[in-house]
């Protein structure tokens, strides 16, 4: 009882963050407005809502760019991430010893690859002329995706696996409501929902890194067009600011919020999901 | 040798809502056995831990004296009344030599009580580090210990999880013997098996500790047992503050 | 003593039928071979409606297998189950599910049953409102009235885990006794339970039994099953070598009179014979004059000479014609009364 | 076993992986790696990785090249320079920051392995393990740099990277709170088995008796957590400047430089094999430890 009157707020924070993202990505212009010299520095009071940049355009268009790069690639190796543990967990409860050492060792191998040298493998063959986050953020789904199984498949076993099963099965319940309600809608919901969470910032986070990197080397990013800007490039251009001191502090300041953003509703999905 | 192993006198322990256990004494002998029965709730292991030093509700020990006469006059209790937790840490501490040498423990329900991760040799061995006076080969007591007990040499390199119910309770009793206590506290031993093999560790028990010589305090709730083994019975009252067992 | 009113002379609810049951299981030690276990033998009851009847043994003696079989969860290797007339065994899971509202498990491992996810109210409102389909706020009422008879209405909203292991127990019990089921199979609904809580346990089940009900309790301690029955069979290498009414009598064959009181005969060693008799390396009774009946020939159940009604034992030495009166009366030295309800 | 068995595999894994993702995605492999209009034609460098020998004759080519120590050389990113030179330049460096970075995490997982953190100390480690790498990492080069100058490369400036970067992966990304809170679970999930309070009614310890339980699992956190300082070594290296195995990636990467990738990518799987092997090692030690039994002499262990 207690834990379900605490979870509500945590749901309604993920939805609320994840509506402004989601509308932001919807919005996003294709291009960035024409620099406005006026508003060059601009802080948010001066151009509402989060100011400009050092050519006068708006920082508003830099997080929509930004919200659309990462939004769907995100989603999509989150909702990967989720089907696959819940198929681990399924499969635990089903299929008894193999299955669980099958997912024991694709855990074990995917596990001992570095993600990081995979992803940039990845981003060596996507195509030049046709940039996207999908492909790494798939990348990095799969690559996460065993260690999820396994740890719901770890779930289902405490759960007591077939004999949990058994006992549900003889006192008369469906398979769907054995599997769909108690085994995915109760049990293995918490650990499912956060680790789809986990890997939706890992990827935001990862299209930052890159992007971050890219710019760094004035190179074009492989994870977008060169048209939008990612949130690395209010990281780059706020990052000169202590440097090399320029005025542009609320950049920066945009930048680590919008981090911080990602990381609170990631944090927030999961405890409103999380176990009793 | 005739001075009682321990005498618990006035033990009352205290829950932070009620009272667990009120007034509460104890009196054990050596060679004989001294079985403590009650009704459910009366604190039957909580008055068996206390007279082992071991105290963990907390506030805890609110009254009581716990001596060894057969150790000396000093009553362990004191300065632990009322103490709290902090005095109950250090009373611990303090008995901590004494438990497995002087007084040793045999729990019920044995083969979730051992260690699953450790060969039963390996948990003999630590017992009988515990001696007073080490024995001249870990290897040959480790033997003579588990025939003892009715077990072949080859259980000592078995983990725990590769015997069965029955001969976990042979294996732990022979961990309890080890340190030769003076005396064996035995927690419910016949939980959860069957009447056969329930006779059979309760005879078994009985025939170590004379081999040993030493007293055994039987927590049991069956009176059959009680009434056939039984030197001397500790009858524990109803729980105090009409506490309803769950 | 138990009072629930029998309905013997109608169509019993359980029939099992000549059961056989064989499998493979690994030996205690890891390097013994895995063996073939005959672990049901040919096992014949007949429960009434109302009846309780008790399956007693020690651990590996079938009990728990014929009780899973009754259920359908294993399939048994020969022989047939009858439930309330109709065959129950071999059918396929489909046909079964529909029924087994009426023919409910209690299993032995409670915390491996329940959903760790839902308080005892969820269970049991659940099972009402899927499996009787009742509207939610009148399943909620009733599960909760039914832990209230229980003793669960103060722990409504507790989880599993913050529940002591009686308490899980009482939970299954609840859900099973919801249903109103016309058979409840018992699996050691005590085992693991704290001495003390385990009458409490069972007069849960028992007292709060649907009227017509029958019910199979599985146990490993006769002592236990006295008072809480109508019967009692005991079990030993998949076969009843007896099956008594304690309210009337007490067992007369010497390894059921070691189930019930282990301090009242000689321990048997835990051999069994491959060919006839299974107790005969350890019984006390074979004589000259039926070792070799003993030796050859599996006894059947038997109704003793001179015993009374319905008490039957699968002995040579005990129903032979010309045996003289059963050498045992109830030992001289009185067992303490089992707490009666 | 498998742990052995997928540490041997590893090496050959990657280039392996990189050869069928090559091969599968549409279009002629060398164009792929490096399309005409940047690396002019692909001839040259189909010819030089024996692309055009189809997927078999690739890697083959390479993994015996690789074996007898040759790994090619570099195309773009310091061309002509043998890889095996920029390797081992930077591989100590990667090493270092390595084994620096297991500093913080080795006295997190020692402390929490011996008791509960005092009070406080909790929440703080976890804010801090919820900071992404990048960020943290920005903020150590903005000291670099401000302390330092942008431009130096001096000796101080150059332990002040590593330091500043073993830092930065130590603590971020979970390392360290991943490291504490992981190690702390362990532990009072054993000691709250049954059996611990026991052996504490016979006298015995606690720690003596979870810590070979809980050592296997403890081996494979271990492990979990220097992979995973691994990915970060790459963004910490490039954005720190730190001549490593992880900027040399990604500079190859940045240019399509086919070579030191796929030469980086390999290194990097050896490092993980070699961490795997040393798992395998350490439970296979744990095992015997747990399976002695003291010496019982003649006629027993049978």
């Amino acid at each position: 009882m207690k834990g379900r009157l605490l979870r509500w707020p945590y749901a309604a924070v993920a939805l609320l963050a994840i509506l402004a993202l989601g509308w932001a990505a919807a919005t996003a212009p294709v291009h960035l407005p024409a620099p406005e010299v006026d508003f060059a520095y601009a802080g948010p009071l001066e151009l509402p809502p989060f100011g400009a940049d050092h050519r006068g355009r708006p920082l508003l268009d830099y997080a929509r760019q930004g919200a659309w790069v990462v939004a769907l690639p995100a989603m999509v190796a989150g909702l990967l991430v989720m089907f696959m543990a819940v198929g681990g967990g399924l499969l635990a409860c089903l299929g008894g010893g193999w299955a669980r050492s099958a997912v024991q060792i694709a855990s074990e191998v995917v596990g001992s690859l570095p993600r990081m040298v995979v992803i940039l493998v990845v981003a060596l063959l996507v195509p030049r002329d046709d940039r996207s986050l999908l492909p790494m953020a798939i990348a990095w789904a799969l690559l996460a995706a065993p260690g999820a199984m396994d740890e719901a498949a770890s779930v289902a076993e405490r759960l007591g696996g077939t004999r949990f099963v058994e006992a549900l099965r003889a006192h008369g319940f469906s398979a769907s409501r054995i599997f769909g309600w108690h085994v995915v809608a109760l049990n293995l919901r918490p650990v499912v929902v956060r680790q789809g969470a986990e890997v939706m910032m890992q990827v935001v986070f990862l299209e930052i890194a890159l992007s971050y990197l890219s710019v760094v080397e004035d190179q074009p990013s492989f994870t977008h067009p060169d048209s939008m800007m990612s949130w690395a490039d209010l990281l780059y251009q706020g990052y000169r600011s202590i440097v090399l001191d320029v005025p542009t502090t609320h950049v920066l300041a945009l930048g680590l919020a919008l981090i911080s953003l990602v990381a609170v509703v990631s944090l927030s999905i999961g405890a409103a999901a999380r176990a009793r | 040798m005739s001075e009682p192993l321990v005498v618990v006198e006035g033990l009352s322990i205290q829950a932070p809502t009620r009272l667990l256990i009120r007034d509460v004494g104890l009196i054990v002998r050596p060679r004989r056995i001294t079985a403590l029965v009650g009704p459910s709730g009366a604190g039957k292991s909580l008055t068996a831990r206390a007279s082992m030093g071991v105290l963990d509700v907390i506030p805890g020990l609110v009254a009581g004296s716990l001596r060894y006469p057969a150790l000396g006059p000093q009553d362990w209790f004191q300065g632990v009344v009322g103490g709290g937790e902090r005095a109950q840490r250090r009373l611990l501490e303090a008995t901590r030599s004494l438990r497995g040498a002087y007084v040793s423990y045999s729990p019920q329900a044995a083969s979730s009580a051992l260690n699953p991760g450790r060969t039963i040799g390996w948990q003999l061995a630590i017992a009988i580090g515990r001696r007073v006076e080490a024995p001249a080969s870990v290897g040959a007591e480790v033997r003579s210990l588990l025939a003892e007990v009715g077990l072949p040499a080859r259980a000592a390199a078995a983990l725990p999880a590769e015997l069965s119910g029955g001969m976990a309770q042979r294996a732990a009793l022979a961990i309890a013997i080890a340190p030769k206590p003076r005396l064996v506290i035995a927690d419910e031993p016949e939980t959860g098996l069957d009447p056969v093999l329930r006779r059979s560790v309760i005879e078994l028990m009985i025939q170590v500790c004379q081999v040993h010589q030493a007293g055994l305090l039987l927590i049991s709730h069956h009176q059959s047992t009680v009434d056939r083994i039984a030197d001397d019975v500790v009858v524990l009252p109803a729980p105090p503050a009409g506490e309803v067992a769950a | 003593m138990i009072t629930r009113p029998t309905w013997t002379d109608e169509a019993p609810v359980v029939e099992l039928i000549d059961l056989h049951k064989r499998f493979h299981r690994a030996g205690a030690w890891p390097w013994s071979p895995r063996q073939e276990v005959h672990a049901v033998a040919g096992v014949d009851l007949r429960i009434a409606p109302g009846e309780v009847v008790a399956l007693v043994g020690q651990s590996g003696s079938g009990k728990t297998t014929v009780s899973r079989i009754v259920l359908g969860l294993e399939e048994p290797s020969a022989g047939e189950v009858r439930l309330e007339g109709q065959r129950w065994s071999g059918l396929a899971e489909a046909q079964r599910r529909a029924q087994r509202v009426h023919y409910q498990y209690v299993p032995q491992d409670a915390m491996g049953a329940l959903d760790p996810q839902q308080s005892a109210l969820e269970h049991i409102e659940e099972t009402l409102k899927v499996l009787a389909g009742l509207p939610r706020a009148e399943a909620r009422e009733k599960a909760a009235e039914m832990l209230s008879r229980l003793g669960l209405g103060s722990r409504l909203h507790a989880l599993p885990r913050e529940m002591s292991g009686g308490e899980q127990r009482r939970v299954t019990i609840a859900r099973v006794l919801a249903l109103s089921p016309r058979l409840v199979v018992a699996d050691e609904p005590t085992s693991g339970l704290d001495p003390d809580r385990r009458e409490s346990v069972l007069e849960a089940l028992i007292a709060n039994l649907p009227p017509r009900a029958a019910c199979i309790l599985v146990t490993h301690d006769m002592s236990e099953a006295r008072g809480w029955c109508h019967r009692v069979l005991a079990m030993i290498a998949g076969r009843v070598i007896e099956e008594v009414d304690l309210s009337v009598s007490e067992p007369t064959h010497p390894y059921a009179r070691v189930l019930f009181d282990p301090w009242s005969a000689p321990l048997p060693r835990g051999l069994l014979a491959d060919q006839g008799c299974p107790y005969r390396p350890d019984c006390p009774l074979v004589t000259a004059e039926v070792a070799h009946l003993c030796a050859t020939t599996v006894p059947s159940l038997q109704p003793l000479p001179r015993g009374p009604d319905g008490q039957r034992v699968a002995c040579h030495a005990l129903t032979a014609s010309s045996s003289s009166p059963p050498p045992s009366s109830p030992p001289s030295s009185s067992p303490s009364p089992a707490p009666t309800p | 076993m498998v742990r052995v068995l997928a540490a041997l595999a590893l090496p050959v894994l990657v280039p392996t992986i990189i050869t069928l993702l090559i091969w599968s995605l549409p279009g002629d492999p060398a164009s792929l790696i490096c399309p005409a209009e940047s690396c002019g034609s692909t001839e040259v460098l189909s010819a030089r990785w024996n692309l055009d020998q189809g997927p078999q004759g690739f890697l083959s080519a390479w993994l015996g090249d690789a074996v007898q120590g040759d790994l090619g050389r570099s195309w773009r990113l310091q061309q002509g320079v043998q890889v095996n030179e920029l390797i081992g330049d930077a591989l100590p460096n990667t090493l270092i920051l390595l084994a620096l970075a297991l500093i913080p995490l080795t006295i997190g997982t020692l402390r929490a392995a011996l008791g509960p953190l005092p009070r406080g100390f909790g929440p703080v480690i976890q804010v801090l393990g919820l900071v992404p790498a990048l960020v943290l990492a920005l903020v150590a080069a903005a000291v670099v740099e401000l302390r330092w100058g942008s431009a130096s490369f001096g000796d101080a400036a150059s332990w002040a990277r590593l330091i500043a970067g073993a830092l930065v992966l130590g603590l971020a990304d979970g390392a360290l709170s991943g490291a504490v809170g992981g190690t702390r679970a362990l532990f009072e999930a054993e000691a709250r088995q049954r059996y611990v309070g026991i052996a504490l009614l016979r006298g015995e310890g606690v720690l003596g008796n979870t810590l070979p339980n809980v050592a296997p699992a403890l081996a494979g956190q271990v492990r979990g957590r220097v992979l995973h300082l691994l990915s970060g070594a790459v963004i910490v290296e490039a954005i720190l400047r730190i001549d490593g195995v992880g900027d040399l990636l990604w500079g190859g990467t940045l240019l399509q430089d086919f070579g030191v990738v796929l030469a980086s990518a390999t290194i990097f799987a050896l490092i993980s094999s070699a961490l795997l092997l040393l798992q395998a090692m350490a439970e296979v030690l744990i095992a015997l430890v747990v399976r002695r039994s003291p010496d019982l002499g003649e006629g027993a262990g049978a």
